[in-house]
């Protein structure tokens, strides 16, 4: 696979360099420059809340950074978790006096480092944690909590992030979140590989006419492969998973967010959003502000995945608040 | 006899560190079979920032294992490297104030350093990690306490548990999600501290 | 390569149903349902603004008709201009009686088709044309007039689409969008190729290690094929070939577009905006509004492209008027 | 002699849509040498159009013409269609109001025809597209007036311009930028052109 880069080692700091180039309301911080977090640093008496995670799924996790949603967030090579010591920086920038939300995906390493970093800081700074548990194809709805967080994990961002503006406290705000993450249900479905930058070969490999549903954004496997189908069969599919598991008295309005992994282009995301918005009507649910694009990606990898944010009345409000990251904007 | 001091550290330190000039191919290959092959690669950025690592201001073990815990946190966010960083602050915890630490107390540290691992990692005995293998060095060297015994004991026990771990899957890390694969394949973990510990036992 | 699609007859259909229902600001009309328009339609006396071309190019043509912007749009089929009558309708949805600027890229196909849309409308709507001609590969300097358009286009639609907002007349509106063309640049570069949906073959072939400078947005042959170079080394390349068009006078202002042709990834893009802004800086050159993303593809197709915009107080001025298309939205 | 009418259209019409069947592919093929492959199915798509559309309410030959050109305006966006549009439409226009068209008009429509192109697509004579095989058909039935002679005249010289265009190189269209490699191989617009003529001379 071809990239357009320097080196494999400089390539995450140049990206980083980049973005906050690119966007002037993000800055670069902690010891060694692998924080992202707003220009302006943490508000004081805000809840702060800090995500992370390995490099090479922008716009996640670091173009969430933004009034309304994330105040900090570290980042590690990519497809690796942030090291303690950036936890650690993220965690204090992201603090303004009310404690620190660590609100991250579901993976092993990013794990036990927040946690270092949230023992390292023990006495000095409150923090909690919620885990993106998004993906259904990753465990069994009894396994929920050993699900790994996809996509769906902006939801969770926009939501917590309002309310925090709203200044709830660190209770509150973490409660919320938690809310957010147990509405939101991902499915994804995987094309082709991407490769990391210095390794000699993709992350997996696929017949060149088979998809795999339910892949890992790692290229972990899925549920199963099969032949390229029709779109609308393929998103049939993947709605009849996700909507098994509408929340009991569920009311009827849900976001949608059709997310490109990386090369499948706008195109091919509107031909599912059709179907999508279709069958949901079918179903009798409304949608609320849609998002069709790249928001959460592996590279140059070819997939695309789908994700539902049951809302019931609050999580509405909070979605719709005002937020001023550079990728998710609501005005 | 003498203990361990924060010179016995930097000694293993740098016998590790050279001995990663040829493991790093070997981890890394082992590692890329199931995982994203970088364990090599990490151990050796790990060991290279360690060997940089002034520790000699340090007057007690403890301290000295602190500094190298912090040099691993700035160095490395992978999952084996937490773990490393893990069982140094647990063991640097009960050798904090000691300048020297007699032999015979190995056992225990590795035994404590392997509940901090559990506790962080979520992973148990027997999942074919890197737990496996402290965990049959700490049983071999329990009641041992001269350096030379240790040495033996520890490098035949790491062996061993490498062999007998060969046939059996992984149930934890990347290479969980390919169990079945796994069988006959060495974790990658378990074999870089299997070769490290040989290394220390034969001093270079 | 795969696709995520129905059928190729039917590909660009759904993908027009799947973006209107995205964004409800946007609708689908014309006799063939082969124009997007302003959900709200034309504003009485305003000076209409259309473009068009082939499908395939999101979130060009379409995904900037919005307020600021253009008013309507008319979409052939993927890589193939509109046809005349999707031209005539789109001149017409556009109409708010004060006379519809023509503006789209200088493709010989598209050039045909909407002069014709033109000519049967004459003496009913009042139409001019301008024609994007950025890439600076397509033709020499003193051939500018040959010169094809690629992504700087979008340049042309934001400052037309401000001066037509504010009230200017179609001549007024004419001569804003010429000028905006002829200060914006572009040159690109091709990793990969696409496929047009229901093709055998992709649209170009290309070695595993080269990448290749210059080349069009549908796989017209560019000035130079090499390796791969680190992206430092491209982009110096890149940019002063575009900075040798430096309008004489020009005061020091400019705006960047780096746009991923479609695979390359937003990482990839980063790294390369990172030497624009150093480069610039070093030339004396301040940026303005940068842009860096998906704005301008060719489906799955890997490359990129870098466009400046060489500003002056007035196109400045429009450049940073507000705008309300779904793909660049200004407030 | 009877000259042109609807009804003559109207089963040239037919003739060309037959044709169409195998012809699609080999302008397919053609087209994808140096092009987008996509000549045949359009010409398919506009003749199959054309086929629906029904020109027997036009009372004059002009009135049927235009009915194509705007049944062609729906059909496709490709640039050989909207040239074949303009080439409609020029026609149309000279024609309006006549029941009949002498055989012996034909070919100075086709010239204005090619001068409407020539204006619409910026093309030259000479550049190796369809232009040059109506160039060629119209040259070699000036003065003739009657259909059989007209068609066999027309029929050798669209074969003629093809086989001397061969040797030369593209210098429009999509193939213009690979000038060298055209060379050799047949411009598809002019293929289909000359494929078609050979099919209505031959009354099928
Ligand atoms: N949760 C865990 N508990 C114990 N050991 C683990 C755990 N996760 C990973 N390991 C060990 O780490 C090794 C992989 O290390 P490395 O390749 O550096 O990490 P990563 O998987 O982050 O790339 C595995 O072979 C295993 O021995
Ligand atoms: N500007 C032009 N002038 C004359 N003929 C042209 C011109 N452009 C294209 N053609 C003709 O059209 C043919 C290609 O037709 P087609 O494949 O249907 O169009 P497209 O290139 O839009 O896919 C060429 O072989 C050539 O004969
Ligand atoms: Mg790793
Ligand atoms: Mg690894
Ligand atoms: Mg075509
Ligand atoms: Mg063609």
């Amino acid at each position: 696979m071809k990239k357009i880069m320097n080196s494999a080692s400089t390539y995450v700091d140049d990206v980083l360099a980049g973005l906050v180039l690119a966007h002037p309301r993000l800055a670069l911080g902690g010891s060694a420059n692998r924080v992202v977090h707003r220009a302006g640093g943490a508000r004081k008496g805000k809840v702060g809340i800090t995500s992370g995670g390995g490099s090479g799924h922008l716009p996640l996790f670091t173009g969430y950074v933004g009034q309304g949603m994330l105040d900090s967030c570290s980042i590690g090579n990519v497809f690796e978790g942030p090291n303690v010591e950036s936890c650690i920086d993220a965690i204090k920038i992201a603090d303004g006096g009310a404690g620190v939300l660590r609100l991250y995906g579901n993976y092993g390493g990013d794990r036990m480092n927040f946690d270092m970093a949230g023992e390292f800081l023990e006495g000095e700074i409150e923090t909690t944690t919620v885990l993106g548990t998004d993906d259904v194809a990753s465990a069994s709805p009894d396994e929920g909590k050993k699900r790994r967080g996809v996509a769906g994990i902006i939801y969770a961002y926009k939501i917590a992030g309002a309310k925090a503006e709203e200044g709830a406290d660190l209770s509150a705000v973490t409660a919320t979140a938690a809310k957010a993450v147990a509405a939101t249900k991902t499915i994804g479905l995987a094309l082709s590989p991407c490769q990391v930058p210095g390794s000699a070969k993709p992350t997996f490999e696929i017949a060149a006419d088979e998809f795999e549903l339910g892949m890992g954004i790692h290229g972990e496997p899925g549920l199963w492969r099969s032949k390229l189908k029709p779109a609308d069969e393929i998103v049939d599919d993947m709605l009849s998973r996700l909507l098994e598991e509408r929340p009991a008295g569920h009311g009827g309005r849900v976001s949608v967010l059709v997310n490109s992994l990386g090369a499948t282009p706008l195109e091919e995301l509107l031909i599912m959003y059709r179907r999508v918005a279709a069958k949901l009507r079918e179903t009798g649910i409304d949608i609320v502000q849609p998002l069709v694009g790249h928001y959460a990606t592996s590279m140059e990898m070819a997939g695309a995945s789908i994700s539902l944010c049951f809302l019931d009345e609050e999580l509405e409000h909070l979605l719709s608040a005002p937020s001023g990251s550079p990728f998710w904007e609501v005005k | 006899m003498t203990g361990i001091t924060v010179h016995t550290i930097r000694n293993a330190v740098e016998i590790a560190n050279t001995r990663m000039a040829t493991l790093e191919e070997e981890l890394n290959r082992a590692d890329s079979q199931l995982g994203d092959g970088d364990t090599g690669v990490m151990l050796s950025r790990v060991l290279g920032k360690f060997s940089e690592t002034d520790i000699s201001t340090s007057p007690d073990v403890g301290g000295a294992l602190q500094m190298l815990a912090r040099a691993a946190a700035a160095t490395t966010g992978s999952s084996l490297g937490t773990l490393f960083m893990t069982a140094l602050l647990a063991i640097g915890k009960k050798t904090k104030g000691m300048a020297s630490v007699p032999w015979s107390d190995l056992s225990d540290l590795l035994q404590a350093a392997l509940e901090a691992m559990i506790q962080r990692g979520g992973a148990s005995l027997g999942d074919k990690t890197v737990l496996d293998a402290i965990h049959a060095v700490a049983m071999a060297t329990q009641g041992v306490d001269d350096q030379a015994h240790i040495a033996t004991k520890a490098s035949h026990a790491a062996d061993q548990a490498l062999i007998s771990f060969q046939g059996k899957p992984c149930k934890i890390g990347r290479a969980r999600m390919f169990a079945d694969k796994s069988i006959g394949i060495d974790d990658p973990g378990m074999l870089g501290f299997v070769r490290l510990v040989n290394a220390l036992a034969a001093g270079r």
